[in-house]
């Protein structure tokens, strides 16, 4: 596959390396020349799979490609470069509630996280890309909602939400759904079972 | 006393955001000064994650916790808190008496239960816990991640991608055509050229005229002093030119003047004796 | 060669990748946990090989190496984008305006217009290509004056610029109305006077 790259590969390789964003197919389309996009995506499949083994991977991100060292590789990048501010306890649970909740309001983040949240730590996330306000929700009061950015996806090597981590299972668990639904549904369960409370809270006999 | 809300309200538990990185375990407790338990809770993102982790050292499984052991727990956890911060403090004294009284109701006897019964608010914060602790895990795998800047990089000194954009400017020739027009119709009458044209002077006028005087004692037509062949411009010019040459000749006594009639032709000659020019 | 390659070579990949600046062998071995240099020599040049097909090449320049783009995928970093937009109409009559009466001055041209001219229409114009400064009129304050150049007659399709319509075939196509009363007066006056078109058509000068 090395001796003779098609020459879209090698265009694509040069524009992916030498962008300093992810670019999209869109703009990888407009960039080469209007590039027809079917051929785009097979060629990034191409290159995907030949870098899949090197030193620099070429990744998905978002809808965004670009490349980037291979992960195995860290130990050795990782000298010279001073390592990533590290985030507050608070701030990494809020991240992961709006992630994995998206679009979310503020008031919906604090009835999870059972404390209010200042307005740093939204701040320190919006400061880093990863969150952005996304409109807002059609209730009383119109609260600002909240979602993540494909700098978010591309910071934490998602190529999309749906490769969140575990991200099925708390969907499939109800893990998502708000308290006040979750309760209804436990409590239309156990009455179905005719057995209310026992089932519901098992734990307190 | 109802269940504490679900958040955003006045009647929040109200912790505050701890923006240490670090999280204080139960052992900050037993940290030496005054202050330890206040750090300790303010380690806490509030009593919910105060109770979380008291729930997590019970069991793995956050489905198979006990309430009543958890409420417990909390309880003597607060009693142990000497020398507690009341403001501090506040939200988790408010959270000890809602768990002090759902322990109470779900000890009692079953008969006369208010509505919601003790069950189901204990199945309420149940399910917050679950959900809470759902998402602290997720918040862990998610910092797990490769992440770029720490585990994957991103080229070190990319060349850039430029988009020069160049404007192509688009105008018709009716355009700029009419456009010309729009601006003459508009302000014509401010725009004066004038334009070099063929004039006879005054002092070429009085040459010609005492000149042409001095070679006869005639009356002459004013007309008979026009150059031959001269075009429509430069005869007008001529002509005015020669009305007033004749009238200073007339004025300086060198030649006279008559007329006949009005617009009739204005004849002039040499004054007798006068000396021409 | 793409199959397995070697975990050095992919070090170094990784390591030329996300480097700030060319690096140095010396830099290199240290970065690598001082690997062997004649090891790393040999596999910079396996590398070099691996790239000189493809759309980044591995390139030493003065003793430092570094990733670039291929020369002839150069050309693609940087992209031209036409956009086509409509001359604003006060641009369109300073450009009439120069094409009937060049070379004019700015002054002259707010004369003729009747209102003051932005600095920021003459730009467009000399930006489109169809105006360029033309020298300096000889009188006080020596004002710069301006005249059409030959890339205004090719865009308009003239041969000179005496194919402009001059104020009679103006006034014929209509373009003239409705047209004042005193500058109709005026108008027929110097029509009398058989120089009617010496303001309209230049191309009597």
């Amino acid at each position: 596959m090395s001796d003779a790259p098609e020459s879209l590969d090698r265009a694509l390789e040069a524009a992916l390396f030498a962008a300093e964003d992810a670019l999209t197919i869109e703009q990888l389309a407009s960039h080469l020349g209007d590039a027809d996009k079917a051929e785009l995506r097979e060629a990034l499949a191409r290159l995907t799979q030949f870098y899949a083994p090197r030193g620099i991977h070429l990744v998905e991100r978002g809808r965004r490609w670009h490349f980037q060292t291979a992960p195995d590789c860290a130990h050795l990048l990782r000298k010279e470069r001073e390592s990533l501010r590290t985030l507050s306890r608070a701030a990494t649970e809020v991240l992961a509630i709006i992630a994995y909740h998206e679009p979310v309001s503020r008031a919906e983040i604090e009835s999870i996280r059972g404390v209010q949240t200042s307005g740093g730590t939204l701040d320190v996330l919006m400061e880093a890309g990863w969150v952005k306000p996304a409109g807002r929700r059609e209730v009383p009061g119109r609260p600002v909602i909240y979602a993540t950015t494909p700098e978010f996806l591309r910071h934490f090597g998602l190529a999309s939400r749906r490769d969140l981590p575990g991200i099925d299972e708390l969907r499939a668990t109800g893990m998502l759904d708000p308290v006040q639904e979750a309760f209804e549904a436990e409590m239309a369960e156990s009455h179905d079972d005719g057995d209310a409370e026992a089932d519901a809270t098992p734990d307190q006999r | 006393m109802s269940v504490p809300p679900e958040g955003g309200t006045a009647l929040d538990f109200g912790g505050t955001d701890a923006q240490d990185d670090d999280w204080r375990g139960i052992a900050a407790t037993g940290e030496q000064d005054d202050d330890a338990l206040y750090l300790a809770l303010d380690g806490w993102e509030g009593p919910l994650d105060l109770l979380l982790e008291l729930a997590r050292k019970q069991k793995v499984d956050l489905r198979e916790i006990s309430i009543l052991s958890l409420v417990d727990q909390y309880l003597s956890f607060l009693d142990g808190a000497e020398q507690l911060k009341l403001e501090v403090a506040a939200d988790y004294l408010v959270m000890a008496a809602w768990l002090a009284y759902l322990k109470s109701s779900l000890l009692l006897p079953r008969d006369e239960q208010e509505d919601p019964s003790p069950e189901e608010l204990a199945l309420r914060l149940h399910l917050r816990l679950q959900r809470l602790g759902a998402m602290r895990e997720a918040a862990g795998r998610l910092m797990g991640r490769d992440r770029v800047g720490r585990d994957v990089f991103l080229r070190g000194s990319p060349e850039g991608l430029r988009t020069d954009r160049k404007i192509t400017w688009q105008v018709e020739w009716y355009d700029l055509v009419r456009a010309y027009g729009r601006v003459k119709t508009r302000n014509q009458p401010a725009l004066h050229t004038v334009r070099d044209r063929q004039v006879m002077t005054l002092e070429s006028a009085l040459d010609r005229v005492s000149s042409m005087l001095g070679l006869t004692l005639d009356w002459m037509e004013l007309r008979d002093f026009m150059p031959a062949g001269a075009d429509a411009k430069l005869r007008k010019s001529a002509m005015a030119s020669s009305f007033v040459a004749a009238l200073e000749l007339a004025r300086t006594g060198r030649a006279e003047l008559a007329q006949d009639d009005i617009f009739g032709p204005l004849r002039l000659r040499r004054v007798r004796g006068a000396v021409s020019a």
